[in-house]
């Protein structure tokens, strides 16, 4: 039997159902610690005293470390993409959202490391927080991020990611109908069942042991090397079997933490987020603000679309840049337009920082494009399939970015979907197919974006 | 109280590996004295199958059973570099990254064998554990006993490595966003129908069938490809009709600290759903495959929002679509608020729009 | 979950009143799927609790010969209620799930903080009394008195005039100076009892809002709500209006003050509790 | 204390408010319930005492005092499997399996306490236990299916919900 294109069952489908699988927190390492971290009360304040002494002085604790503790303080997890750092790991001279980490503290038990950070005293002058991204642009506003309002860093320094094809002012005037809406899915949890964890082991050689729940055990190992300032092989990341992850645990927001603390300690040390630190200290998908406007003919073809994306990327930028041009590159969605003129800005808040979560970026395109497509629909009177259809990706047509598409499977789908709920195409849509446009499928307006290379 | 009823339909795209590429996966594979295959990838299994799905594409691609195969991505000291499960990635890259080490192993049982069988290596093929002429067959050597030729006689040990990488795609141009080359690997497509319930006196909203179809490249394995298609129209169904984070946004207020607050989609809202897989292959997959898990849940929202719609004649484009948000959107209705028109201008959503909100982006609807 | 907490287990009510004294410190484990993770993630050390499973509290009287109260102990566990008659039963199975309901016990549900209540609704409807010890001893008094007290005691059983279809009850009893009187208390005993609730099928987030009623013997209507404040609420000016429910709706909707939670805001639970009322109502059989 | 756990006596020394869950899996080092939020919303931890499903994280060690507690490691090895592990593997009802165990327990309590098997009543049993990747469907149909027993192992199960088109 061939293994490819089989039925198989799960690699660890055993292991799942018997409760043997070990996830990080399954591990067990003589003289564990555990960990309990100072959070932030406050959505924007200003630190204005934190003195660990009490806390260190309190029964059972082994270790506290604040932000002066760590060798790189800031580090971009995305540098390489050319995205700066901005986010402290532990937070220095001001806290930017409610749950920011302020301070760690190792102790013999748990109850033994919360009496310690009750114990860490920490004062607060509290600032006027930013929470509605609509606001963003106003003269008066309050700054949440030492950035601003917006991430100015994409390139050339330019505030936003900008997406231009063709005339939109042509497309507007070519019009029969200019039709906007807003679109604004919510921030969600991403939700694994196995919450935030870490257990980092120091070892006699002078390595660190981390097991961690991370997607991803190298992008994590960087991000522990370079906040510690030490090279990959004092590392040694034992991870890969994940209790859910959609996104969350990219962040890396435990690992480093636990290893300066089991440095400190020589210790090993565990943290795991209780879920209520999941639900609210932990990053979420992003809440969009999206706003379309379409202009299109009365038979159904989109001459051009203008889209306004404010991305809500919470305290700090993380991932966001990087969703937010990724959501640039997808904004026609699942269609060919021909004109486009798209702003996107990655607006900071003083809420939880977001990060990816399954669909990244495109989700929320998703959500607006289709829901947008269906209000088209339904204002020009034309059959939700057909205007679908009639605008499909199709093989030579070209992305927002000018790049030809090669397989576009959009028609297939869509004719599939038909068939399964016992919907009847019109002959000529029936027959639609994913082929270079020509004839009907091909209107003057989609001439020139059509690819002239060769795609397969 | 009236139940009405809605249906409604979506269609979507969604890019294989990182957005720009840049995501690199490598893998090495190494034989034991009995033909036993252990592979060590970087890769982590995030309950998508990465473990399953490239120990499949090893097995068929070196030619042994897939019980042969034990995989081990459990640590950075013998797993090499994976950029992570995340951006459906890892049945793709992870996945070729596998399968090129695979090939560097077949390659290199087949010269081994040859040796032993003093046949060209180019004459000889490799299937189900057995290496054998291809015009005589019956002349046939099994892979463990070439593994054993290797350890015992040669002194070698029979390992590939593979490596895949789409080197990163900068943005050409700035200003009009313009990229020289592809900016990701395969494009997946999806479209989703959805037939809704909808409570017109309390505005609660129940999905009752979730009709999907996916083009999926080629379906290394369809029982967790539909784990996923399954797994991910839940997400779907909580992003379009349950879960917020932020119940009144951008208020920070009554966040939901537990699940016994938050809208987490249970067993008791699962609807019948209905599966339709297309295999439609991509030129440079692992066997065709494109990566689906991400987009497993964009399709849902959208489809639900246009069959409220159906059902009862209101736009809700703010998510989740809650029993308050359908209510205040038919006491709009009812009190006489819609889209404004004027020309051919059609402004749906003004109440939420940035220029009712803020003042200082000079971005105007038309 | 402190070592040094002293765990007292009494062997009867008599006992529990005992340990409990003034409750002065005092913390009590019935179920424990609010007091255990509570301890467990907060780090509470109370100096005492009184676990009460063997407190003799567990039990469902429905009234036999002469009787026509029922009484619950406080120690009953909740899915022992789902069978009851509306609006118990429905209210009791919307709960937690399985798991949660064989745990959970009615006291426990009746003094949980806001959110948890949903069974003070249908035993407000019911008219029920409390008997519960504290400071002062012993004291029955009614559910609605003790629910607005909140004054941390020990609740040891409700009681309330049985539903007909509960059986039992008499027309005549004995007074105390030996003479047999008719008693027209039968006329407060429920011939109808309904529940509406809002939300989707769930079982591990909380009630969003929920309506009970019950129509007794003699036409009265009694409603009350959970949902729409810390703790339930007999809905009396929609009582008053029970006959239209229309105007009952609008006047419960015009009594309540609910509040903002993760669950649901304040205007949704303003702008749908009409609509409960009117379901309730109208299983109830009253008004046009 | 002493509980008799997956068949064996044992020795409970945690203060006695202590959540079973923590006892099992701080003191005895039994690991499949999981602590998923330990605060009886997610169903991770469920176990048997005495044959009826609870949480363990809402359960007071004292009150699982002389009781029966049984894991999912009672119910089957991997050499031997129970009928409703057997299901999982087969339905390829785990994803990432940490919301497995207790999803196990609750449906082994559901069949032998006589469960028809059918949709509803599986979705009710199971409707406090939450699942993030599977969306539940492959779970509720391993858990209709259970009773039948014997599965070819080698293979998954098919779906009645799909439908492959080249």
């Amino acid at each position: 039997m061939k293994a490819v294109g089989a039925r198989l069952p799960r690699y660890d489908g055993v292991g799942h159902a018997t409760g043997r699988t070990a996830f990080v927190d399954d591990i067990r390492a003589h003289g564990t610690l555990w960990a309990k971290a100072l959070r932030s009360p406050h959505d924007y304040a200003t630190i204005t005293r934190l003195d660990t002494t009490a806390a260190e002085n309190m029964p059972g604790v082994r270790a506290v470390i604040t932000h002066a503790d760590v060798p790189l303080l800031e580090y971009g997890h995305l540098s390489a993409l050319g995205i700066p750092a901005d986010e402290p790991l532990l937070a220095k001279d001001e806290v930017r959202y409610k749950g920011q980490p302020i301070a760690l503290v190792a102790a013999e038990t748990t109850e033994q490391a919360a009496d310690a950070v009750a114990a860490i005293e920490v004062d607060f002058a509290p600032k006027t927080p930013l929470f509605d991204v609509r606001k963003a642009f106003d003269a008066d506003v309050s700054q949440p991020h030492h950035w601003g309002t917006v991430y100015p860093h994409f390139e050339e320094s330019m505030d936003r990611r900008q997406i231009r094809k063709g005339s939109i002012e042509k497309a507007f005037d070519d019009a029969d109908k200019i039709i906007s809406g807003v679109y604004r899915p919510a921030a969600i949890e991403q939700m694994p069942i196995e919450t935030q964890v870490c257990l980092s082991v120091p070892e006699p050689d002078g390595r660190f042991t981390i097991y961690s729940c991370t997607q991803a055990l190298y992008f994590s190992m960087g991000v522990v090397a370079a906040h510690m300032q030490i090279p990959l092989n004092r590392l040694k990341f034992v991870g890969g079997t994940v209790g859910g992850g959609f996104g969350g645990k990219v962040d890396t927001a435990t690992e480093t933490v636990c290893t300066l603390l089991a440095q400190r300690s020589g210790r090993p040390v565990k943290w795991r987020w209780t879920r209520e630190e999941e639900f609210l200290c932990s990053s979420t998908r992003a809440p969009w603000h999206m706003e379309i406007i379409d202009a299109v003919t009365d038979d159904g073809w989109i001459l051009g679309r203008k889209m306004l994306t404010l991305h809500d990327a919470g305290a700090y930028a993380r991932f966001s840049p990087y969703g937010v041009t990724k959501h640039s590159f997808h904004h026609t969605g699942a269609y060919t337009i021909p004109n486009l003129h798209f702003d996107g800005y990655v607006v900071f808040t003083n809420r939880v920082p977001t990060t990816a979560m399954r669909g990244y970026g495109v989700t929320s395109v998703s959500f607006a494009v289709e829901s947008h497509m269906s209000r088209v629909a339904e204002e020009l009177g034309i059959d939700p399939f057909e205007l679908r259809l009639k605008n499909a990706n199709r093989i030579g047509d070209t992305s927002p970015n000018g790049i030809a598409y090669t397989d576009p499977s959009t028609v297939d789908v869509l004719h599939a979907i038909s068939e399964a709920t016992g919907n009847e195409l019109a002959p000529g849509y029936a027959a639609a197919s994913r082929q270079r446009r020509a004839g009907e499928w091909l209107p003057d307006h989609l001439l020139a974006q059509i690819s002239d290379t060769e795609v397969h | 109280m009236a139940i009405q009823k809605g249906h409604g339909i979506a269609s979507i795209e969604y890019p294989t590996g990182m957005n720009q590429n840049g995501d690199p996966s490598q893998a090495w594979i190494k034989v034991k004295p009995d033909g036993r295959i252990d592979v060590f990838s970087g890769t982590t299994d995030i309950g998508n199958g990465s473990k399953t799905i490239q120990s499949q594409i090893v097995a068929d691609t070196i030619g042994v059973p897939y019980d042969w195969i034990t995989f081990d991505n459990s640590n950075t000291d013998s797993s090499p570099v994976c950029t992570g499960t995340f951006a459906s990635r890892a049945t793709f890259v992870a996945g070729k990254a596998v399968l090129k080490a695979a090939q560097r192993v077949r390659e290199r049982i087949l010269e081994v064998a040859g040796q032993e069988m003093e046949i060209s290596p180019d004459d000889l093929d490799l299937d189900d554990g057995d290496v054998f002429a291809k015009d005589a067959p019956t002349r046939r050597m099994s892979v463990g006993d070439v593994a054993a030729a290797a350890t015992w006689t040669y002194g070698e040990l029979i390992t590939g490595t593979g490596a895949h990488l789409n080197p990163y795609v900068p943005i050409v141009d700035s200003s009009t966003g313009e990229v020289d080359s592809p900016p990701h690997a395969a494009i997946s497509y999806a479209a989703c129908a959805a037939d809704v319930e909808v409570n017109d006196e309390t505005g609660e909203v129940r999905v009752l069938r979730l009709i999907q179809a996916y083009d999926v490249g080629r379906a290394i394995n369809p029982a967790l490809l539909e784990g996923q298609i399954e797994g991910g129209a839940m997400m779907g169904l909580g992003l379009g009709v349950l879960e917020d984070s932020y119940p009144y946004y951008p208020s920070v207020d009554n966040r939901a600290g537990d699940f016994g607050s938050y809208y987490a989609p249970s067993s008791a809202d699962l609807p019948e759903m209905v599966n339709v897989i297309i295999e439609n292959p991509s030129v440079d997959g692992p066997y065709g495959a494109k990566g689906i898990g991400e987009m497993a849940n964009n399709a849902q929202p959208a489809a639900i929002a246009t069959a409220v719609h159906d059902a009862v004649g209101v736009w809700v484009t703010e998510l989740p679509i809650t029993p308050e948000r359908v209510l205040a959107a038919l006491d709009a209705k009812s009190g006489g608020s819609g889209p404004r028109r004027e020309g051919k201008h059609v402004a749906y959503d003004e109440e939420i729009s940035i220029n009712a909100v803020g003042t200082g982006l000079a971005w105007r609807a038309d | 979950m402190a070592a040094t907490t002293a765990v007292l287990f009494p062997c009867s009510p008599g006992e529990a009143i005992e340990a409990f004294g003034d409750g002065d410190g005092v913390r009590i484990l019935a179920g424990g799927t609010l007091l255990v993770p509570e301890l467990h993630l907060r780090g509470g050390a109370p100096e005492q609790v009184v676990a009460l499973s063997g407190a003799g509290l567990d039990f469902v009287k429905e009234p036999c010969d002469g009787e026509i109260m029922a009484r619950v102990g406080a120690m009953t566990p909740v899915d022992r209620l789902c069978t009851q008659p509306a609006p118990i039963g429905p209210a009791a199975r919307g709960i937690g799930d399985g798991e949660i309901r064989a745990a959970a016990t009615l006291g426990g549900n009746l003094c949980a903080p806001a959110g948890f209540g949903d069974l003070q609704a249908p035993l407000l409807a019911l008219d029920a009394s409390a008997r519960s010890a504290g400071s002062d001893r012993e004291r029955t008094e009614s559910l609605e008195d003790f629910l607005a007290a909140r004054d941390g005691r020990l609740l040891l059983e409700v009681s309330y005039v049985a539903p007909l279809e509960m059986g039992g009850g008499m027309h005549l009893r004995t007074t105390t100076d030996g003479r047999r009187v008719f008693d027209d208390s039968h006329y407060s005993r429920p011939a109808a009892g309904a529940f509406a609730s809002l939300g989707r099928p769930h079982a591990h987030h909380f009630t969003v809002m929920s309506v009970s009623g019950v129509r007794t013997v003699g036409g009265e209507v009694r409603l009350a709500a959970v949902g729409v404040g810390p703790v339930g609420v007999r809905l009396r000016a929609a009582e008053a209006l029970a006959h239209d429910p229309e105007a009952a709706g609008a006047a419960a909707a015009e009594e309540v003050n609910p509040s903002d939670d993760p669950l649901a805001s304040g205007w949704y639970r303003r702008r749908t509790l009409p609509s409960l009322v009117r379901r309730v109502l109208s299983e109830l059989e009253v008004g046009s | 204390m002493k509980i008799t756990l997956n068949g064996a006596d044992a020795q409970v020394d945690s203060p006695p408010l202590t959540p079973l869950l923590h006892v099992l899996r701080e003191e005895l080092g039994v690991l499949s319930a999981k602590a998923g939020c330990e605060n009886g919303g997610c169903g991770a931890c469920t176990v048997l005492i005495d044959g009826s499903p609870r949480r363990a994280c809402l359960t007071a060690a004292i009150a699982a005092d002389g009781s029966e507690v049984t894991t999912v490691e009672g119910l089957g090895t991997p050499e031997a499997l129970s009928p409703v592990q057997k299901a999982f593997v087969h339905f390829c009802a785990a994803q990432c399996g940490f919301c497995t165990p207790g999803m196990v327990i609750a449906a082994t309590a559901y069949l032998d306490k006589g469960g028809s098997g059918s949709r509803e009543e599986i979705t009710e049993a199971l409707a406090g236990h939450v699942c993030r990747c599977t969306g539940y469907l492959k779970i509720v149909d391993a858990v209709a299916a259970a009773r039948e027993g014997d599965f070819d192992m080698s293979v998954a199960a098919e779906s009645p919900h799909t439908q492959v088109r080249a």
